[in-house]
């Protein structure tokens, strides 16, 4: 029952060269109120794990906007097209890893998996610098695990305990990061007495969870 | 009737009752205007759904359900939301019946190019690369050309999306599937000879003895 | 709309010598319909891949007891005599996988992975005739998919259109073999109107669902 | 004092407010009574659930709410259910905090054996070998000897359950902590002497100069 902290607090033991997983997909499903504070922050050279930087002005776009990103994992970043400037211009890195394969690396680095084979790159320029491993004479690629210094996870409801549940396509990669990081930082539509979100209802067991972010609340 | 709904309309008719569907953003989109009604086709949504329908009318419009493009979308009663896992886990796992992708390329061997085009444009392949590697069925829908270069080609120029071959390639001028023996022409669009859609490609197409002319949906 | 069909008509598509996935944890999620089904079918020489096989008169142990299983393959048979005697006769083939791993597995198998790393068996007897794959030095064992024939699920609800949810600790292994057999028949406690699973609730989508398998009901 | 709760009320030391713990089958499954009541822990069991308690009383039990051994349990407010990948994802990933198992041998270099006895009970490993090698610590819970026979021994004739070194070995005689230079001998029973304990031992132990006596919980 100890898990509710102000964002400033979350934000503030997040140093400069984190390396952060964000949940969401185009902004759906990503923790903004914890992305403004960290720009607000200035948080600097950080390291973003995610699907995709979504378009300027909105949700992963905000750091990108703002120059606060020094690398970039993500499948796409066809709709942010200063992510794009920034990347040819050499001022930002980008991985590009495809989508699947992003979700599988980052969910074996919650799940202690040396790694995963996937057909999906294989004989593409993807597979270039990794091994390939066959089985039954079929050609696979081994693709690692991914893991970070802080996950920022999206959730629908949020308990006092750290229990989650999602809403809808907001899910996405919310449940993999939240297994896959030293710090979990979790920010909730509603924050709920323990018990309301039922055991089967529950996406994200609270022992995962280090902290629930409390919205700013404004009194008087 | 454009270019693109022609397209649309005669993927539309490769869907079958039951089919788990993923239609890439843009043009592939259209396909689901085209169905047929006694044709009940699911269509999933890598962000993590299956169900979905068509962009959201105005006014029932949630935040939280958006197809891959961002675009609000409604779903259907019996729909089902995941993460991008298990939505991949679909993708791969072959219970996706079908993927409609749009194409940069598709060469000779039937490989698709369509992530990226170097020094020029590097979007990311987002689910593309899986999608093509695991579904049951890929389907390209594209132009036959673009500004008047051949997007059928010997060989593919820009990076592949999978070395898998794609099953088939629908134009405006042609419906063509990749084989082994090499790109079979099945079908020329009406009014288009198979002159015209050699001249049109790059890659040299198998002409069995009868072409039909391609149909599309009503 | 097609889904449900009758217990017995769900049986007389599996043929001897079938390879089965069957959900459950000593007992509890364990489709016993199609199992006391599958005993009076008589049906022989299957492979079954379930976690365990219970205890005698329980579960999957009935299947055991009426010896209709040609090889098994789980992660714990220490609760089913009959099972150890079977294995120690040369009746029945036992192959023994760490729980883990055979999730994992069954995952892989579903989710078109060609194999998974994993630390779990390193340097033990589980690790003879695998491969040893190092990743920045660590060993772990490449450990392969797993697929069946036919999936027995026990869900709490199903819709009309196979869509499953489960209930606690009955879920087990029941959402991992829904994805990766050929054909899925599912055992639902109740069959629920379309829609009365939330899309949040779902956990097995309907789409990989063949059957539902109707509880056999007697009239007058 | 029995020697089962002796050993159980030893470990119940080893737990701290907010860990994530997971207790095998039999003589790990007692040290949840003797938890002080300031320390709150959460209980995984493999099958699937975080939240679990002791065995549910008459009238309480669900048959779909059991432990990993098919016996009926509660469950806390603010449990969690999940299924067989999910729970061993938080026993390999690093998320459970401790595990208490039972064992049939430790060696010198601290690696447990608990699985099989070839030739005469072949039970399979369950979640073991995850549990061990997953765990952040490892604490293996069990009487000093067999009928005699010593069970901490130079090295394991028993099938390993993993190459980790295990963290703590609690028995009804002593609290022996592997390290890289070997068994440490940390703690003797009440009434209990260092040459007693190691007469019982067939591994070298390392004795260092204040060997403490057992602490046990209230």
């Amino acid at each position: 029952m100890k898990k509710v902290i102000q964002i400033a607090e979350a934000v503030a033991r997040i140093p400069d060269g984190a390396v952060l997983m964000i949940g969401g997909f185009m902004g759906v499903g990503t923790p903004d109120g914890l992305v403004d504070a960290l720009v607000s922050a200035g948080r600097r050279d950080l390291t973003v794990i995610a699907n995709d930087t979504a378009r300027p002005g909105v949700g992963i776009g905000k750091l990108i906007d703002a120059k606060l990103v020094r690398k970039v994992i993500a499948s796409h970043i066809g709709t942010n097209p200063e992510t794009q400037r920034q990347m040819i211009a050499g001022e930002t890195e980008v991985e590009l890893v495809p989508q699947g394969t992003l979700a599988e690396r980052v969910r074996a680095g919650g799940f202690g998996l040396g790694g995963i084979l996937t057909p999906t790159g294989v004989g593409t320029v993807v597979a270039e610098g990794k091994r390939t491993i066959e089985v039954d004479g079929v050609p696979f690629l081994l693709e690692l695990p991914l893991r970070a210094d802080f996950a920022l996870v999206k959730a629908k409801r949020g308990d006092y305990l750290g229990n989650l549940d999602y809403a809808l396509t907001a899910r996405n990669f919310n449940p993999l990061i939240a297994m896959a990081a030293d710090v979990v930082l979790a920010e909730a539509e509603a924050i709920v007495p323990v018990g309301v979100i039922p055991p089967d209802a529950v996406v994200t067991p609270s022992v995962v969870v280090d902290h629930l972010v409390a919205k700013e609340v404004r009194h008087g | 009737m454009d270019e693109k709904t022609l397209i649309a309309k005669r993927v539309a008719l490769e869907l079958r009752d039951g089919n788990l569907v993923n239609l890439g953003i843009g043009l592939p989109t259209l396909v689901a205007r085209y169905l047929a009604p006694e044709v009940n086709v699911f269509f999933q949504s890598e962000n993590g759904i299956v169900g979905m329908t068509a962009l959201a009318d105005e006014g029932l419009v949630n935040a939280d359900l958006t197809d891959a493009g961002g675009s609000p979308i409604s779903a259907v009663a019996g729909a089902a939301a995941f993460d991008s896992a298990v939505s991949f886990g679909l993708i791969r796992g072959g219970h996706l019946d079908v993927t409609v992708l749009g194409g940069l390329q598709v060469d000779q061997e039937g490989r698709l190019a369509n992530w990226m085009v170097p020094g020029k444009m590097v979007p990311g392949m987002g689910g593309a690369m899986d999608l093509v590697s695991g579904a049951k069925r890929v389907i390209v829908a594209m132009t036959h050309t673009a500004k008047g270069t051949p997007k059928i080609v010997k060989r593919c120029g820009l990076p592949l999306t999978s070395v898998r071959r794609v099953d088939l390639v629908v134009t405006e001028l042609a419906v063509i599937e990749p084989t082994a023996a090499g790109l079979v022409l099945r079908e020329v669009a009406p009014g288009v000879t198979v002159a015209q859609v050699q001249a049109a490609t790059e890659a040299e197409l198998i002409v069995p003895e009868h072409v039909a002319t391609m149909a599309v949906a009503g």
